[in-house]
């Protein structure tokens, strides 16, 4: 079987899955939904194996396919076919989405076990990945449109998936707005691709670009701005970032698997996918990597100052997905790439073991409330401090050589680049420090009462149902926390899968190690060899001097933050006094919300309400009813000289007699 | 002589016409009417129509005007009051005879048919009398003539139906002794229905 | 001395000897009280013999007694309108009050008079046939008007017809005696010959004389500003009279119209084409508006004719075939369309106290769907929906229009068609679209003045009511769907002038 | 065939007279879905290779005004009619389930209507094509005025809001009407007069003409749709109408007045098109912005549906007067898709009325709790509405702005920001019905069997054609090449005469 | 005597006529009015006859004057009808009908 074939069967189980179990819910019994949806991602998880191993056995230079089923819009000069397009770079991404939505969902079949959505989780959840598959693997620009338009929809469904909640469903309008936002950049792309082009297809796209496109000129830079602006919506860059820490609404495995592991990096996807027009366009591709550069400092700054554990990881992942676009529009792709797998791991796991700890507080996710989990979850704690090591990038974690080797590129390319690297070491100071902000907040201590509760009783804390956003009591039917809650220490699954992804974040890094092991970019580096940066190789011992900055700065950072929260726990009050401006600033998330809201949200209801209240009422209805009033009037004058006295009339047709004779003179010769 | 004649008919049928519509009362509207007739006849003769002169003074100053005389004397001649209801009927009334007298007359002199100017076409004596219109009538206009006997009767029939005692208000069995007069019956009824209309 | 009777074709004038002996003899039914009530039949025979003459004449024109009449196509057609509209009158006028107050006899005698001036008007090509012709349609109707002499109303619109009309008809008979004076000739033909003559053509006299004229046949048609007669007369008068003058009058004013305007002043038609233009817009306008907030349906109807004669007077601005092919089919339309309209209104008249207000209606479609479905299509058709004679009609004109380049009068008829929806549309959603049933003060008002007419709670169900409606009703949807039989009818008419 | 097509409807409306009452819904339904069938054996027998109506038939029916009854199918149409035949199948059935008052008429009334609109659709004579613009209104106006709900809030009644509606929408078509009669004659040229669109469109009339007879046009279909500033009968309207009812004019009537643009003005007056496309493209911009706008400010449900399809009825336009090939391609797909969005939204709408007792979405919320089926159709039918990639509405109006894009690509820029509010609107009526907390008295009930019949089928549709748009673009190329071939690229030279 | 004096004397009697016709409110009159009106016209015709040299504008005087009868039988008919009906004999109290 060809791996093409291979990648119609990745694509058709996730929906496969999503279908039956979404037609199913009345029949098939919860435990089997959640098998089903489980065993039907892992299935795709085989298929992107097998195809891996099918295009391991070509050439590597021959290492791409296309493969379309039927025509879906093909008229009129437009040829829009249902294809695909595989090759190392969305092998790689299959791999990695599936793998992990495998383990997530592995995870949520034993955490969401007792909600009442349990069919709906799993029918969205297995769309999900269905829509990123087809991201990732869609042929032309019109077929990655839609993946693109699915996965945002299918992280609005599970955001607002307890949809009685307004927080969550405010949320989850945030997100698709912002995304449909992003599409809307990608169409215009498309459109303006298809003009100067004539085609959508990737193969004819890439190939002809370079022939069409002269450096720099406005339109293949337009083309690129245009891509960015899909791309950061999708991936929470700057500006567009602000639905990403609203979208932990969602339950904690979506925020694990959609907003941390696979779909926030669909921006990176796509600039790698696109990376030959990035060529053509360097002016674009150096915006991107400010942009990267700023969210991730940015997003480093907010986290610090972030009291909610979700909301907190979240901003961790802005600030990473920062890296990667900084990554790949400078040019290293296998870098930001890898950097994308790894994170992939730890965030996931991260996200995971927080979860654990949430359902441990009885759904409250306000750090300061927490501590001494150390003693009361010891299992989930490891992973816990497993993904924070991996995060702040500590030596020999997977993060540690992921991280540094995008920096390493950076420095070796030079120029502004090299400073672009200082900065990322900066945001790598900012990671190590809030990410063991929350690891002290959690873990050490005397237990908090839940945690207290759980080492007494052997089970969990209940208290009212609270929207955690609010800290408001939610109504009851609300669905979680349903009957109970479920912490990996009581649930396999969940452990079983923490495990796995423990493992990965620990040493996934070792596959790609300088001068060590060289597997990864060896694969993915064929799918980048018609872009000239590719030629760009930090040495080993650059890299090596890069991965010692690296591992200090963490380290560093560490340090830090232990001072700050468990050694001299009143600095950062201190501190807080001292630079309340900057404080308020990093905890108002540096006004975007707001700014949003003033700039587009309040004049477009504006001009709503002006519409309604008053253009229609005065100009719309003005022109009905300005007509019936000359209309009307006119009845009225007829009616009123139509007076009963039969002299008047005798005068009116005398009078016009007299008209009429009048004319008669005027034209007579 | 003719001239001279012109001049008093002319003055008889236009004092006539006045009177009739000056006059208050109708009665002697009529017999003002009946001036202005004869001065017709007499310029018909002028326009050597004697037989038209002739029907015009046995049709109308005889039977016609004797009609009229007995209506009037039926209903008695009531003098109408002197205030106007209509606005502005007073004055334009007057300003609408000027206008049209002034129109027609332009009509009339700014017309270039030679013919005006002459007495007409100088016609045989036999013109216009009772022989040569019977004979037209007769052959020409037989149509016109049968169908203004049948008009007549209509008329006749008309006037039966119109004025016949058949039907006085208070032998109307529908209505009660209290044949009210028709001004109170109608805001009655208008009240009613308006009450009922619905809204809309 | 010798005189020698003109050759009289009788053949020919069999349809006008046939009414006049009818009229004869309904009268005499008059005379003799035992024969009043078969006075009904009598007229219906009279008119049905005198239909079939007409329909056997149908074949190439004859001039007729010296060239008093013509008796070609459009003298038929219009003719035919006439008297099946007077026959539909006729059944409406069973138990018709005003019948009774002027004796069945007479009040036949009268209707066959009008009948009998109208098929004369429609052939006149004579100034003096003309005239008498009018007359005899007229004066019948003064006194139809006034017949139900119990109402005030009746009476009111008989005096102001009679008054307005005769002044009407002195203007006309004016504008006559200039158009003799400048032409030399009482006939059609020789007018048209004399005024065709250098030195005559646009002679102050001739316009004004055909200024004087138009004034009359726009009196006779209700066109504004000459309408004003029109809502009163229609509202005061017996409403099957109503209905026959509606339509009938309308339709032999126009043919006498067309053949006067079209024959005898064609030599002058570049300026009376503008003229006529501007009073047809002039009565679309003012006919719409005025039809706006009436509640009286006979007096709706009445705006509504004034409306719709500027819609016809279309077809004569343009001086052309087609624009009297247009012509005689609207009337024929027409004539349907307000038939149905107008048996309603006497079947509501009778059984409500509410006479013709349009609360006689409110709840109709539920309580008399076969009455409520004949007005519904006739306010439908005169507002020219599409699958009613009505369109096609408008069509008609509107294509005469466009082809005589008078565009914009066609616009004119669009937007007067638009506004006209606003009052048609209203009895139709009083029928449809409003709670019926009887007023509970309904017994309050009966009798209370000596006007009411006596209730009929069974009118709503009388065959020789509801059948006209249902009949004519059918007629406006048939020829809506199939119209090509109607519009050869017509274009006969117009072939025979052109 | 297409005779059979066009009359059946009308046929057992008729003969539904004499049917029981209890019965009478019943046998419409059944009326429809003979006339579904009949339309799916003409898609079935419709060849998309052929240039030019088929199954057509001609007859003289005035030959004295050179009026003639000819009907025909072509790719403009074919789908237009299927997708006629599948909503009335849908809205009679709707009506059937439910109780109604005076059924007779309301069916009657319901198949009238029918048969009008798939006249206009098939209509290949210019005056046939108005004759069955203008009937179109006639049974509406019944089913408006008498079955529609008069406001408690004191607004417009059922019949004003109506007549007002009639009024305004015949407007447009009585001005139709002399224009397409100034169109035969000024065509004819003293010869003989045909109102043949074919035959109007080989010899197009003079420029100076085609300028008011544009307008003429383009005001009578712009009303229909309605479009910006002559929306002024649809808010009244669409609160009073009855659902079933409305679906199926909110589904059809609007694509009507689009259509009428590809049929007639494309073709027989290009010069006039091409010298005021943009002043057309400004008035759909204006639209899609203020029908967006509008939409996501009203709370009353019908006229968020309604402007939204002020927004939609605003792309299509945008996309016919882009004047290329594949914009118009666009539009047409797009017609038939907002047809079968807007008439299911309807249904829901009427389904959520009778399980929150109102109509306005401030009182609404929490219904899906009990009613996942009927949340996900709606679900669905709301991204279709929003366009969503993947549906064949986002072919559409994809199509429709990429052709825009290459012709006039600011319009297209603007045209897209309505993409987005799309969304937002959508997204709103979904949730604030569906979703956040439930306010009392509302009960959370599932879609019922007699709903579901109604709504699974369309829902089907929706994603039938999400998967393979290409099944209408197909068929529809064609025909849409020969209309716009007047006006596509450079001013034809037809227009210099 | 110039035919133009006949004619325009009659123009005038013509507007006297029509002037009356405004003028007066009583029914009687208005009908005498009329007939005013009428003979106005006959003058012209038969003014015009003599012009043109031949007699139909005699004809149609004398037929005129039947009509007037007619008209005039009738109008008065109507008085006696309206006066039977106890109604004041005044044009202008007639005005039920109007708007």
């Amino acid at each position: 079987m060809s791996a093409t074939s291979w990648a119609w069967l990745v694509l058709l189980f996730p929906l496969l899955g999503s279908v039956l179990i979404g037609l199913g819910f009345k029949v098939i019994p919860a435990r089997a939904a959640g098998v089903l949806g489980t065993a039907s991602i892992g299935l795709a998880f085989a298929c992107g194996v097998a195809m891996l191993v099918n295009l391991l056995g070509q050439e590597p230079d021959a290492r791409h396919h296309a493969s379309s089923l039927w025509d879906y819009a093909s008229v009129a000069g437009l040829d829009v076919k249902l294809g695909i397009y595989v090759d190392q770079l969305s092998t790689f991404m299959v791999l990695v989405v599936t793998g992990v939505s495998t383990l997530i969902h592995l995870y949520s079949f034993g955490y969401m076990r007792s909600d009442e959505g349990y069919h709906r989780f799993f029918s969205y959840l297995n769309f999900f990945v269905f829509s990123m598959l087809l991201l990732v693997l869609a042929g032309n620009f019109v077929l990655l449109i839609v993946g693109w338009a699915f996965v945002g929809f299918a992280s609005y469904a599970l955001i607002s998936f307890w949809y009685r909640r307004e927080t969550a469903t405010k949320a989850g309008m945030k997100a698709f707005v912002i995304n449909v936002v992003g599409d809307i950049g990608l169409v215009l792309a498309t459109f303006l691709i298809f003009r100067e082009l004539g085609t959508f297809d990737y193969g004819a796209v890439f190939a002809r670009a370079p022939q069409v496109f002269s450096t720099n000129e406005w339109t293949i830079t337009a083309i690129c701005l245009l891509l960015l602006v899909g791309a950061f919506a999708k991936s929470a860059q700057l500006p567009l970032h602000t639905w990403l820490p609203d979208a932990m609404e969602g339950p904690t495995p979506v925020s694990s698997l959609i907003h941390a592991a696979t779909m926030v990096t669909a921006g990176v996807y796509l600039i790698a996918r696109t990376h030959v027009l990035f060529v053509l366009a360097p002016t674009a591709a150096d915006i991107a990597a400010y942009v990267g550069l700023a969210t991730l400092l940015v997003a480093g700054t907010i986290a610090i100052a972030q009291t909610d554990l979700k909301r907190a990881i979240a901003y961790s992942t802005m600030s990473q997905i920062g890296y990667m676009i900084m990554g790949v529009s400078i040019g290293a792709y296998a870098q930001g790439l890898f950097h994308l797998m790894t994170h992939a791991f730890f965030k996931a796991l991260l996200f995971m073991a927080a979860g654990s700890i949430i359902s441990a507080m009885a759904n409250r996710q306000d750090v300061d409330r927490m501590s001494g989990f150390w003693r009361a979850m010891r299992f989930t704690s490891i992973l816990f401090l497993i993904g924070s090591l991996a995060l702040a990038a500590f030596p020999l974690t997977s993060g540690f050589f992921s991280k540094d080797s995008i920096l390493a590129y950076a420095e070796a390319r030079g120029g502004m680049y090299a400073w672009m690297a200082v900065g990322g070491y900066v945001g790598a100071f900012l990671t190590a420090i809030y990410t063991f902000r929350l690891v002290f907040r959690v873990l050490p201590g005397d237990p908090c009462p839940e945690a207290q509760h759980l080492i007494e009783s052997g089970d969990l804390f209940h208290g009212p149902a609270i929207n955690p956003a609010t800290e408001e009591e939610e109504d009851a039917d609300v669905g979680f926390p349903g009957a109970h809650h479920h912490i990996a220490e009581q649930s396999k699954p969940m452990a079983v899968a923490m495990a796995v992804l423990g493992f990965g974040a620990l040493f996934a890094g070792l596959i790609q190690v300088p001068g060590v092991s060289d597997v990864l970019f060896k694969f993915l580096d064929p799918a980048f060899a018609n872009s000239p940066l590719s030629e760009v190789h930090p040495s080993v011992g650059a890299e090596w001097r890069g991965l010692a900055i690296g591992g200090l700065i963490s380290i560093l950072g560490i340090a830090t933050a232990y001072v700050l929260w468990v050694a001299r726990p009143e600095l950062p009050a201190r501190f807080r006094e001292r630079l309340r401006p900057v404080y308020l600033l990093c905890l108002n998330k540096w006004y975007f919300d707001e700014a949003i809201d003033f700039l587009v949200v309040r004049p477009a209801l504006a001009i709503g309400r002006f519409a309604n209240r008053v253009f229609e009422r005065v100009v719309v209805d003005g022109l009905v009813i300005g007509t019936e009033d000359v209309v009307g009037g006119g009845g009225r004058l007829v009616r009123i000289v139509q007076s009963g006295f039969v002299r008047g009339y005798a005068l009116l047709l005398l009078v016009g007699f007299a008209g009429l004779a009048l004319y008669f003179l005027l034209s007579s010769s | 002589m003719e001239a001279v004649l012109f001049f008093l008919a002319a003055l008889g049928a236009l004092g006539g016409a006045v009177g009739v519509v000056a006059l208050r009362s109708p009665f002697y509207g009529v017999l003002a009417l009946i001036v202005h007739l004869f001065s017709l006849a007499v310029l018909f003769l002028l326009l050597a129509a004697a037989f038209v002169a002739a029907a015009q003074v046995v049709v109308y100053a005889g039977a016609v005007m004797v009609l009229y005389v007995f209506v009037v004397a039926y209903v008695g001649g009531n003098e109408e009051p002197e205030l106007d209801p209509i606005p502005g009927q007073r004055f334009l009334a007057p300003l609408m005879g000027a206008a049209l007298f002034v129109e027609l007359s332009i009509a009339i002199l700014g017309s270039s048919l030679l013919a005006f100017e002459t007495h007409g076409a100088d016609v045989n004596p036999g013109f216009g009398d009772p022989a040569g219109i019977g004979k037209l009538l007769l052959e020409r206009f037989l149509l016109p003539f049968e169908a203004s006997s049948i008009l007549l009767l209509l008329a006749a029939v008309g006037a039966i139906v119109l004025a016949s005692r058949r039907d006085e208000p208070v032998e109307n069995p529908t209505a009660p002794a209290s044949a009210g007069t028709p001004g109170e019956s109608r805001p009655a009824e208008a009240g009613a229905v308006g009450s009922l209309r619905g809204p809309s | 001395m010798t005189f020698n009777a003109p050759h009289i074709d009788y053949a020919a004038l069999s349809p006008v000897l046939a009414l006049t002996v009818g009229l004869c003899v309904v009268l005499l039914s008059a005379v003799f009280k035992p024969l009043e009530r078969s006075a009904p039949v009598l007229t219906l025979l009279t008119l049905g013999t005198t239909a079939g003459l007409l329909i056997w004449q149908w074949n190439d024109p004859t001039e007729l007694i010296t060239g008093a009449l013509r008796l070609d196509e459009l003298a038929i057609s219009i003719s035919l309108i006439a008297i099946l509209t007077a026959a539909f009158a006729v059944l409406l006028s069973i138990g018709e009050p005003a019948a009774e107050e002027a004796g069945s006899g007479e009040y036949h005698a009268l209707l066959l008079g009008s009948v009998l001036g109208m098929t004369l008007l429609a052939q006149a090509t004579n100034l003096v046939t003309f005239f008498v012709a009018i007359e005899t349609l007229s004066i019948p109707l003064y006194i139809l008007c006034a017949t139900n002499l119990r109402r005030e109303r009746s009476l009111e619109s008989g005096l102001k017809y009679l008054i307005v009309g005769s002044l009407g008809s002195a203007t006309l008979l004016y504008g006559m005696a200039f158009l003799y004076g400048a032409s030399g000739s009482t006939d059609f033909s020789g007018i048209a010959a004399g005024i065709a003559k250098t030195g005559v053509l646009g002679d102050p006299l001739v316009l004004v004389g055909i200024g004087m004229a138009t004034v009359g046949l726009a009196f006779k048609t209700s066109i504004a500003p000459f309408h004003q007669w029109t809502p009163d007369v229609y509202e005061g008068a017996p409403s099957p009279i109503t209905g026959f003058m509606a339509v009938a009058t309308k339709a032999a004013a126009f043919a006498v119209f067309i053949r006067f305007f079209d024959v005898a002043l064609a030599p002058q038609a570049s300026e009376w084409q503008p003229a006529l233009a501007v009073l047809a817009a002039i009565s679309i306008v003012v006919g719409n508006v005025g039809a706006l907030g009436q509640d009286s349906l006979k007096r709706l109807l009445g705006y509504s004719g004034v409306a719709q004669a500027g819609y016809i007077l279309g077809g004569l601005v343009v001086a052309s075939e087609a624009g009297v092919n247009a012509i005689v089919f609207y009337l024929a339309a027409y004539a349907f369309m307000n038939l149905a309209a107008f048996a309603v209104v006497v079947a509501r008249e009778r059984e409500t106290v509410y006479g013709d207000h349009i609360d006689g209606v409110r709840g109709l479609g539920s309580d008399r769907p076969h009455l409520a479905w004949p007005l519904t299509i006739s306010m439908l058709g005169l507002a020219g929906l599409p699958a009613t004679a009505g369109f096609i009609g408008k069509l008609y004109l509107i294509e005469a229009l466009v082809e005589g380049d008078y565009t914009w009068l066609a616009v004119f008829i669009a937007v007067g068609t638009m506004i006209s929806l606003a009052y048609y549309l209203r009895v139709v959603a009083a029928m449809w679209m409003r709670p019926g049933g009887e007023p509970a003060a309904a017994p309050a008002i009966a009798g209370a003045s000596p006007e009411a007419d006596p209730i009929d709670p069974w009118a709503g169900r009388r065959w020789y009511l509801v059948a006209p409606a249902v009949l004519a009703a059918a007629a406006t949807i048939f020829f809506g769907v199939i119209p090509q039989p109607l519009v050869e009818f017509a274009e006969h008419a117009g072939s025979s002038l052109f | 065939m297409i005779n059979s097509l066009l009359w059946t409807p009308l046929a057992f409306g008729l003969l539904g007279l004499a049917v029981p009452r209890r019965w009478t819904g019943w046998w419409a339904t059944l009326g429809a879905a003979v006339t579904l069938g009949i339309a799916i054996a003409l898609l079935a027998g419709f060849d998309s290779g052929a240039s030019g109506p088929q199954d057509t038939v001609d007859v003289n029916w005035i030959p004295g005004l050179g009026v003639d009854y000819s009907l025909g199918l072509d790719g403009l149409n074919v789908f237009l009619v299927l997708l006629t035949a599948v909503l009335w199948t849908a809205g009679t059935a709707f009506a059937a389930f439910r109780e109604q008052v005076r059924p007779h008429l309301f069916f009657l009334m319901m198949l009238l209507g029918e048969t009008a609109t798939l006249g206009a659709f098939v209509a290949q004579d210019l005056l046939l094509f108005v004759l069955f613009f203008d009937l179109m209104l006639v049974p509406f106006y019944f089913l408006f005025g008498a079955w529609g709900s008069d406001r408690e809030d004191g607004g417009p009644t059922a019949s004003a809001a109506t007549l007002k509606m009639i009024v305004y929408t015949l407007i447009g078509s009585l001005l139709m009407l002399v224009a397409a009669i100034a169109t035969a004659i000024i065509a004819a040229d003293g010869g003989h007069v045909t109102f043949s669109i074919a035959e109007l469109a080989k010899h197009p009339i003079g420029d100076g003409s085609q300028r008011w007879i544009f307008w003429f046009f383009a005001v009578a279909f712009l009303v229909k749709m309605p479009a910006f500033l002559l929306h002024g009968w649809m808010p009244d309207a669409y609160r009073a109408a009855p659902l079933p009812a409305l679906a199926v004019f909110s589904g059809v009537l609007a694509k009507v007045g689009a259509y009428g643009f590809l049929r007639v003005v494309l073709p027989l007056f290009p010069s006039a098109t091409v010298e005021f496309q943009e002043v057309i493209l400004v008035i759909a911009l204006a639209s899609i912005l203020y029908g967006s706008v509008m939409a996501f400010t009203q709370t009353n449900v019908r006229l968020v549906a309604g402007y939204s399809s002020v927004a939609q009825l605003g792309f299509i336009t945008a996309g016919i007067f882009a004047l290329s090939a594949d914009a118009s391609d666009g539009a047409v797909l797009q017609m038939v898709n907002h047809g079968l969005v807007v008439a299911p939204l309807f249904v829901i709408v009427a389904i959520l009325a009778e399980r929150s007792g109102s109509e306005d979405l401030r009182e609404m919320g929490g219904m899906a709790m009990k009613a996942p089926v009927l949340a996900a159709l709606f679900l669905i039918v709301t991204l279709a509405t929003l366009a969503m990639p993947g549906s064949a509405n986002f072919v559409g109006e994809f199509y429709i702005l990429n052709g825009l894009f290459d012709s006039k690509i600011v319009f297209a820029v603007v045209a897209i920001s309505g993409v987005a509010m799309s969304a937002y609107y959508a997204l709103r009526l979904y949730q604030r019905t569906m979703h956040n907390r439930r306010p009392e008295g509302i009960v959370s009930r599932e879609i019922g069997l007699r709903d579901g019949v109604v709504l699974v089928p369309l829902v089907l549709c929706i994603l039938g054609l999400a998967l393979y748009p290409q099944l209408i673009l197909k068929r529809t190329d064609d025909s849409v090449n020969q209309a716009v071939a007047a006006v596509e690229g450079p001013r034809p030279e037809t227009a210099q005469q | 005597m110039n035919i133009e004096w006949y004619v325009v004397l009659s123009s005038l009697l013509f507007a006297v006529g029509a002037m009356g016709i405004l003028l007066r409110r009583s029914p009687i009159v208005i009908l005498l009015c009329l007939e005013l009106m009428l003979n106005a016209g006959n003058l012209a015709l038969v003014a015009f006859s003599k012009m043109v040299g031949n007699q139909q504008g005699q004809v149609f005087a004398i037929v005129v004057m039947v009509v007037a009868a007619c008209e005039v039988v009738v109008g008065l008919g109507l008085i006696v009808a309206i006066f039977r009906r106890k109604l004041p004999l005044d044009v202008d109290s007639l005005r039920e009908l109007r708007g």
